[in-house]
């Protein structure tokens, strides 16, 4: 038997969303950035099903590709994060308000 | 291919670039001089122009089109009627004037006579331009030269006047600015190509929806108002006229309100016929409204600039109620008025602020009995005085009356009201004059100088003016009349009611059933 | 069992993707540089990264009459007069940001800001890859490749301020270009391709689900509506352009704005063409919001940079405008306005950064007291700029507005640009402010201002271009004219 | 126009110098009057001397050109002329404006003669003479305008000239709010015919006289008619000091006298009498308007002269007296007696120039005191004087054979005529007022005994002031001639351009009026001799005893007053209203009030850009799901 892509899609959103509310309420900028990643993986999701729905491997190849940047995107981030941590011994994003108004 | 008027309108920009290049191995005096010789150039070659304006034709002549940039489908276009060719006049006269009159300024004497200059040009591109996005460019290239001169050179509350006159200005000129891009698009879809082209435009007056053709009028109509200034945009003139300094204030009053009763006679008139007749009694009232409220305020004035300015308001209320009657009478004295006005008062803040220059006041409490000491100075201001309340003999009194009776011959009430003012007018004027001038002279002001032969220079030749069109008002309305009845056609085209002259309207009861006969 | 038919031979014409190439070569090896040199000197940076960007330049050029296909390697890449205005448009900006670079950053404090030359250069490279790229995920590689570079810029200084702005830059950064990519999923599961002419095709088509593409259409609006910053995506802008260090400030403001302006027009205008009815009212609140909340936010800043900001939101809001006429006419106001934008904004920020001097203490509006007595010419330039951009005639920013709304206007959308024209009333308001202080006021203060020569010709010479386009439009749309035609 | 049609004759190219001469006199005084010191006075008096000689020959002329010729016009160019209305510089002479330009000439001659030496030490006596002349000129082109254009500037002008010289020794303050004051008042005046004069050109499409007056019947409905003249008569009311724009010839006796007895008494006050014979034919297409004159004429007489017998100032008395003169004048016009008119103005000029003029040399030898309460006696210390000034009053009294008598006498049987009693009956008891109030004035001034140190010590003035007064005294004995009856001389010259006087209903025989006339004005001055010149009554007490009634005289009955009170103070409050809370509060208020709004506004909004990384996301996401929710309302 086979589940409907749609299931696999409503996934996704579901996973996407959680993601987006780990960023709105989360103080940790590790844990924020780790929702990110979730939102991505979220997104890689939808990518298969779609390749699977289209029956050709675009979507996997692209899922791949968003890997990689996400990859990417840990390097720098974690260097910016350390680097806030090192000026201010914390890694808590309301901290951080030098720049307001 | 002709270029005078193009030359006509940047030669000033000659001397900013002298200016400029010189940098600040030009000393003050050095830079007066440039400034005066390249004002006095400009004056020079208006008078070419004057030269080679035919009257008889009612068209626009010396004609300069060339694409401004294609792609966009701007165009470069100047031309010249009657109309223009005298405020041109009054512009490219006043400047040396103003010039003169600034003389004694020498802080950043470069930085201000760059601003004249380059206002000089945009006022003079203003009145010549017949392309609609020109006219916006010069009509907002305005703006910052004069800005610069107010709320550099200016009084105590110079900043707070200059950001006033500055944001007042934009924002009416920020509804022009979207009724123009309308019409654009409007020619584009019926002419295939978009044009700002004035007399292109005109043509589609006729295809426009009414109810559109009387939104764009507003459009335009809010950014002329505030400019001449029509009661209630009118709080910024005083302000602006009393903080600036004596030349600004000679400008302001002598061209920079010109613009917007010019943009109302040439462009509303001519590009939104219809609406022009269905707003017509709508302006009247905001015209009447302004002159005798304009009269009143100037009346308890303290502050002699502050009188004039709102003498201002009221003087051009004339202007917009004549050209809103739509008659030949009307618009030529309309016409006939900014040019007499510029020169009046223009001369009245020359007069002012020579006097502060003296005093070091603009109160009038703080004056009194100058006549004694400065006769002919006084006496000068006197003369002109009496030449803005509208004295026959001297110019005011011509415009004002042919505004009064192509008013009357539309609508009795209107005139009736307006020329109360003229009885205000005496009172504030005169008021002023004796607080002033007569009276004892008080101790301090016992050993001031009469006017010095630079004033002399600078005031004879206006003054001289002011009797010469007052005497022979047909050197100018020889131009202007042609011009004015193209307009009028333009806008009243069955042509009934147009024309005082017309026996037609020998038997015509209207303006008397208006009045209550 | 092993087919036996040939592999197909992929396409490899990288003619088109030259000034790419070029600039990563020259980004490496800037880099290397910095590894292996012991005691790297800033003139050799500079010098790659100029060899870098006119080397990019001179190979661009030539694409301006390319005649092959108009998309190359497997129509990931369009070869079209488009994306070579938007390239010299970028890498004049990232040239100038060298120089400005080379003088804020690195002389004297304690780290040389070596990494400054390769990352600007990557930046670049994204950006100029971004507007050529005629597939979505090249446009996601592009936007990520130029967005990483710019948060390590951002916080390059590690200077005070400008870690947190790096942080909340990336952070946000990484949440948005999610919700692209998000877009970016949807848009293939519509279309089955992410290959922007074949999604147009499908939608065009019908065969593709118009549900998805709807959807697709919003999360990626969302996503460049963060990068252009357009209200309601706005709200890091302020903070990064305050606190990263001014060349940066400078560079991204500019060159961003373009670059994902460029790649959206592309996307909208192409991709989603056959959806032209349910995106142009999105663009249209977009802008509409991005002009107000610019236009009032900035009145009340007290810090230069800030302010500056706030009015590259208001700016957004007006490119958008002209972006609600989707047609040949939107694009080309569009570009124009982009190019008149670029050269006012870098320009203002050069000034900032003379003014604020080494250390950026002084970019509060206090700092312009009396600018007049203490530079004149610096004034002069400033006030360029901010009558440039309160849309004052004659000067481009001027014909930016008249074009933007012109389009906006003829495609009937008159609201708008009477809305955007009473926002530039209240925005001329604090452009004003400047100038008042610079002119009309006494030096509160008196430090000296390095005169810098070279630094001063690179802030002149976009003086120069915002007025002469001002004057001579035709120079810029012209070009852009023939540019503005997508073909697909 | 017409005067081209013929051939030109002389007078076509003198016309204009008549007013050129004087115009010529002002222009050299105003700029280099300074220099030429004491010449000045006589420059600009020789000048008006040519002036009059010229008017004479130009009257001669007239009187010898057939009367198909007339009237005579000359354009010295096109002034005004916008689409098809135009308007020239047109002069004109015909036996009306003749008249006039004799008169302003011959007594204009003659004051500024006087002022030589009346102004002799003034430190601006150039200055002074150059506005006299000036005067001359304008009044010169009101007279001469053949449109009502012209006519304007003259009109205007002389208001100009009456406030230079009214305000002349402007260091006083008084003297310069006396000046205002008459230049506003007539102004007032001025508006409502400048209103007149817009209505003229629209409805007629000209100002030209003839091109007006010779289709005003026809265009013209009764409604316009009344309208239109009764704007004109507002004119007239303003420059002639009639009810209720009286108030500012009192007070212009801040003057120097010569202006007082050129400008306030023979000729500018007497414009709005010309104006209205010269537009006659608008008031009689009217009819009301002329009822209309005549009563306002008629009211004036009578208040002025009660006022005139409340002075002490010897100067307000004149003003007053020549107020109620001019009212009898419109009362004369009013009945359409434009002759008798135009008589008694002509009849009036001398005497009341001599009485000026005597007056100031009254006060020149009194050292400037004005107060007739401080003088007395002085017949024996100024003899050419006091008779010169005696024959004035007696001819303003109407005694016979002077002058007055003939002028007032005929009006009076006109008057008679009307079939009205009481305009006969109130005419009379004008006659009685001024008869009292100038019987007053003589006798208190020069009988009795001296009442104080000047009066002691008074001398005579030197003879060229003399001399002009004894001229005038000569002319206001006979100037009678003129016309002994209402269809004398005078009224025959003038006929062809006002008509003649129209028949009346029966009424007194012209001879009982004489007789009454005559007897009332020997009566009462017979009175006043009692009162104030025999020393037998202590009038002083009897002031007192009339306490009230004397002030109520004296204060013009409180006009000024009321019109501070009803008028200028509720104008002053309404303009503070518009300029500190119109303007202040609510425009700009509203104007600042947006950009405070706006200034608000954004400090407000600022807040919401908190510097949390969260908050942004969460504006972030806000903007998301409304897209997202506009995308699924497109679903």
């Amino acid at each position: 038997m086979r589940t409907p892509i749609s299931y696999f899609l409503i996934l996704s959103g579901v996973l996407f969303a959680i993601g987006t509310v780990g960023v709105l309420v989360r103080r940790n900028a590790l844990l924020i950035f780790m929702s990110v990643e979730l939102q991505l993986n979220a997104v890689n999701l939808a990518l298969v099903a779609f390749s699977r729905l289209h029956g050709n491997l675009t979507g996997q190849v692209l899922a791949f590709f968003s890997m990689v940047v996400a990859a990417a995107e840990v390097v720098v981030g974690l260097a910016i994060i350390v680097a806030v941590y090192r000026r201010g011994r914390t890694v808590n994003v309301d901290a951080a308000r030098e720049l307001a108004g | 291919m002709n270029r005078l008027l193009t030359v006509t309108t940047f030669l000033p920009l000659a001397g900013v670039v002298f200016l400029l290049i010189g940098g600040r191995s030009i000393r003050n005096d050095a830079a007066r001089i440039v400034a005066l010789a390249a004002t006095l150039a400009t004056f020079l070659v208006s008078l070419v122009v004057f030269g080679k304006f035919d009257p008889e034709v009612a068209g626009f002549q010396l004609i300069e089109q060339t694409t401004w940039v294609r792609s966009l489908g701007f165009g470069y276009l100047l031309g010249i009627d009657g109309v223009s060719l005298w405020l041109v006049l009054l512009t490219t006269f006043l400047f040396p004037v103003s010039v003169l009159a600034s003389w004694k300024i020498d802080k950043d004497v470069r930085l201000y006579m760059i601003a004249m200059l380059v206002l000089e040009t945009a006022v003079i591109g203003t009145f010549l331009a017949l392309d609609l996005l020109l006219f916006f460019v010069f009509f907002e290239a305005i703006l910052v030269p004069m800005y610069l001169l107010i709320g550099g050179w200016g009084g105590k509350r110079r900043i707070y006047a200059a950001v006033k006159f500055f944001l007042y200005t934009m924002a009416g000129s920020a509804f022009l600015l979207v009724s123009i891009l309308f019409l654009f698009g409007r020619a584009g879809d019926t002419l295939g190509q978009g044009t700002f082209d004035v007399r292109a435009l005109a043509q589609l007056a006729t295809t426009l929806p009414v109810v559109t053709a009387r939104w764009l009028f507003l459009g335009f109509f809010v950014a002329f108002a505030v400019k001449v200034p029509l009661f209630p945009l009118h709080t910024w003139l005083p302000d602006a006229h009393t903080e600036a300094p004596t030349a600004g204030s000679v400008l302001l009053a002598g061209v920079l309100l010109k613009v917007g009763t010019y943009g109302l006679l040439r462009f509303n008139l001519a590009l939104f016929p219809e609406a022009s007749r269905y707003f017509a009694d709508f302006v009247s009232i905001l015209a009447v409204i302004g002159i005798v409220y304009g009269a009143a305020v100037a009346l308890i004035q303290t502050d002699i600039k502050r009188l004039v300015a709102y003498s201002s308001v009221s003087h051009l209320g004339f202007v917009v109620l004549g050209v809103f009657a739509f008659t030949q009478q009307g618009v030529a004295g309309g016409v006939l008025q900014m040019v007499n006005h510029g020169l009046a008062t223009g001369a009245l803040f020359l007069l002012v602020g020579m006097v502060y220059e003296r005093t070091h006041t603009r109160e009038l409490d703080e004056m009194g009995g100058l006549a004694s000491v400065m006769p002919w100075l006084t006496g000068a201001f006197l003369f002109t005085a009496f030449a803005s309340v509208g004295l026959p003999g001297l110019n005011n009194f011509v415009g004002e009356f042919l505004v009064v009776i192509g008013t009357f011959a539309v609508n009795g009430w209107y005139g009736s009201m307006a020329v109360l003012a003229v009885i205000l007018a005496a009172i504030y004027l005169l008021w002023s004059y004796q607080r002033m001038a007569l009276g004892p002279v008080r101790e301090e002001h016992r050993s001031l100088p009469d006017v010095s032969l630079r004033e002399v220079t600078v005031l004879v030749p206006v003054l001289a003016l002011l009797l010469v069109l007052g005497v022979y008002p047909k050197l100018a309305t020889d131009a202007i009349d042609p011009a004015s009845e193209a307009i009028v056609a333009q806008v009243a085209p069955d042509g009934r009611n147009t024309d005082v002259g017309d026996a037609v309207l020998a038997d015509a009861e209207l303006p008397l059933q208006e009045v209550g006969g | 069992m092993i087919a036996q038919q040939p592999i197909p031979t992929p396409d490899l014409t990288f003619a088109p993707l030259l000034p790419e190439l070029v600039l990563a070569v020259a980004g490496i090896a800037g880099m290397l540089y910095e590894a292996v040199v012991r005691r790297p000197d800033r003139g050799t940076h500079l010098a790659l990264g100029f060899i870098g960007v006119v080397g990019a330049a001179v190979v661009t050029v030539p694409l301006w009459s390319w005649a092959g296909e108009p998309t190359v390697l497997g129509g990931t890449i369009s070869a079209d007069r488009f994306s070579v205005v938007a390239r010299l448009v970028l890498l004049a900006v990232a040239a100038l940001a060298l120089v400005y670079g080379t003088h804020a950053l690195g002389r004297g404090s304690a780290e040389a800001n070596g990494e400054f030359y390769p990352l600007l250069l990557f930046a670049t490279m994204g950006m100029t890859l971004i507007t050529a790229a005629a597939d979505l995920i090249v446009v996601f590689l592009a936007l990520e490749i130029l967005s990483l570079s710019l948060y390590v810029l951002t916080g390059m200084t590690g200077r005070r301020g400008t870690t947190e702005a790096a942080m909340k830059y990336f952070l946000l950064g990484a949440f948005s270009s999610a919700f692209f990519l998000y877009g970016v999923a949807m848009s293939y599961g519509a279309a089955n391709s992410t290959k922007i002419v074949e999604v147009a095709k499908a939608l065009a088509g019908r065969t593709g689900s118009q549900a998805l593409a709807l959807v697709a259409v919003a999360f990626l609006a969302i996503g460049f509506g963060f990068k252009v910053s357009a209200a309601p995506f706005h709200m890091w802008t302020p903070d990064v352009y305050q606190g990263a260090p001014t060349p940066v400030t400078a560079f991204m403001s500019a060159a961003t704005k373009v670059a994902a302006f460029m790649a959206m027009i592309r996307v909208f205008t192409v991709a989603f063409q056959p959806l032209e009815w349910d995106w142009v009212p999105i663009v249209w609140g977009l802008a509409a919001v991005s002009v107000v909340v610019g236009s009032i936010l900035a009145i009340a800043q007290t810090d230069v940079k800030r302010m500056l900001a706030y009015s590259s939101v208001a700016h957004a809001g007006f490119i958008l405008t002209g972006l609600t006429a989707a047609d040949a006419s939107g694009i080309r106001a569009a570009m124009f306005y982009l190019v008149a934008y670029a050269a006012m904004t870098v320009g203002s920020f050069g000034v900032v950064m003379l003014v604020a001097s080494r250390g950026e203490e002084r970019t509060t509006l206090g700092s312009y007291a009396g600018l007049w007595r203490r530079s004149p010419a610096l004034a002069v330039l400033m006030t360029v700029f901010l009558l440039s951009l309160a849309g004052i005639p004659p000067s481009a920013g001027f014909i930016a507005k008249v074009n933007v709304f012109g389009a906006a206007i003829a495609a009937g959308h008159w609201p708008l640009a009477i809305i955007g024209v009473v926002a530039s009333v209240a925005a001329a308001f604090f452009y004003l402010r400047v100038i008042v202080l610079m002119f009309m006021q006494e030096p509160s203060e008196d430090f000296e201002l390095d005169p810098a020569p070279v630094v001063r010709a690179a802030v002149a010479l976009p003086a120069v271009l915002t007025v002469v386009l001002g004057i001579v439009p035709g120079l810029v749309s012209g070009p852009i004219e023939q540019a503005a035609v997508l073909r697909w | 126009m017409i005067a081209t049609v013929y051939a030109k004759p002389l007078a076509f190219y003198l016309l204009w110098v008549v007013p050129a001469l004087p115009l010529v006199g002002a222009a050299v005084n105003l700029f280099i009057g300074r220099r030429l010191g004491r010449a000045a006075g006589w420059l600009a008096s020789a000048l008006m001397a040519l002036s009059f000689a010229l008017s004479a020959y130009l009257t001669l002329w007239l009187i010898g050109t057939p009367e198909r010729l007339l009237p005579h016009v000359t354009r010295l160019f096109d002034w005004i002329s916008v689409g098809s209305f135009e308007v020239g510089l047109d002069l004109r002479l015909d036996q009306l404006s003749a008249t006039m330009i004799l008169v302003v000439t011959g007594v204009g001659a003659l004051i500024h003669l006087y002022a030589i030496g009346y102004m002799r030490d003034d430190p601006r006596y150039g200055r002074f003479f150059a506005y006299l002349n000036l005067f001359v000129f304008f009044m010169l082109l009101l007279v001469l305008g053949q449109n009502f254009l012209v006519l304007y500037v003259g009109w205007e002008g002389v208001g100009l000239c009456s406030y230079l010289l009214i305000g002349f020794w402007f260091d006083k303050t008084e003297n310069a709010n006396a000046a205002k004051k008459a230049f506003v008042t007539t102004r007032i005046g001025d508006t409502a015919m400048l209103i007149g004069l817009a209505l003229i050109a629209v409805k007629f499409g000209t100002l030209d006289f003839d091109r007006v007056f010779g289709s005003a019947a026809g265009v013209l409905t009764s409604g316009s008619a009344t309208l239109i003249a009764l704007l004109l008569f507002a004119g007239a009311v303003g420059k002639s000091a009639q009810v209720p724009l009286h108030v500012w010839l009192p007070d212009a006796m801040a003057g120097p006298t010569p202006v007082s007895a050129l400008i306030h008494a023979a000729t500018m006050v007497t414009a709005g009498v010309y104006l209205v014979v010269r537009t006659h034919v608008l008031f009689e297409v009217s009819g009301v308007a002329l009822t209309v004159v005549l009563v306002v004429g008629l009211v004036t007489a009578l208040y002025a002269g009660t006022c005139a017998l409340g002075q002490d100032d010897i100067k307000r008395v004149l003003a007053y007296s020549t107020v109620s003169q001019l009212g009898y004048m419109f009362f004369a016009a009013g009945m359409r007696a434009y002759t008798a008119a135009m008589f008694m103005l002509v009849a009036h000029a001398f005497y009341k120039a001599l009485m000026f003029l005597g007056a100031g040399s009254v006060i020149h030898g009194m050292h400037e005191e004005q107060d007739m309460k401080r003088m007395g006696g002085l017949v024996g210390r100024m003899p050419v004087t006091a008779i010169t000034v005696i024959v004035g009053a007696l001819a303003l009294a109407g005694t016979p054979p002077l002058a007055g008598f003939f002028a007032k006498d005929q009006i009076l049987e006109i008057a008679s005529h009307t079939g009205r009693v009481w305009v006969y009956v109130l005419g009379t008891l004008g006659s009685v007022l001024s008869a009292a109030y100038i019987g007053r004035l003589v006798f208190l001034t020069f009988f009795g005994r001296p009442r104080s140190e000047q009066a002691e010590h008074a001398h005579e003035s030197t003879p060229v002031m003399l001399w002009p007064l004894v001229v005038l005294a000569a002319g206001a004995a006979v100037v009678g001639v003129l016309n002994l009856t209402p269809e004398g001389r005078l009224a025959g010259f003038i006929e062809p351009v006002v008509g003649l006087v129209p028949e009346g209903e029966a009424g007194l025989s012209a001879a009982a009026i004489s007789v009454i006339g005559a007897a009332i004005a020997l009566a009462v001055l017979t009175l006043m001799y009692l009162t104030y010149g025999s020393g037998r009554v202590d009038w002083l007490a009897l002031r007192v005893r009339l306490g009230s009634i004397q002030r109520l005289f004296a204060n013009g009955w409180y006009v000024d007053q009321a019109y501070a009170a009803l008028i200028v103070a509720p104008g002053k409050a309404a303009a503070a209203y518009a300029a500190y809370v119109v303007d202040v509060k609510i425009i700009d208020g509203a104007v600042n009030g947006l950009g405070g709004g706006t200034r608000r506004l954004a400090a407000a909004s600022r807040r919401l850009q908190t510097g949390l990384v969260r908050n942004y996301a969460l504006a972030f996401l806000a903007g998301g799901v409304a897209v997202l929710v506009y995308v699924g309302l497109r679903l």
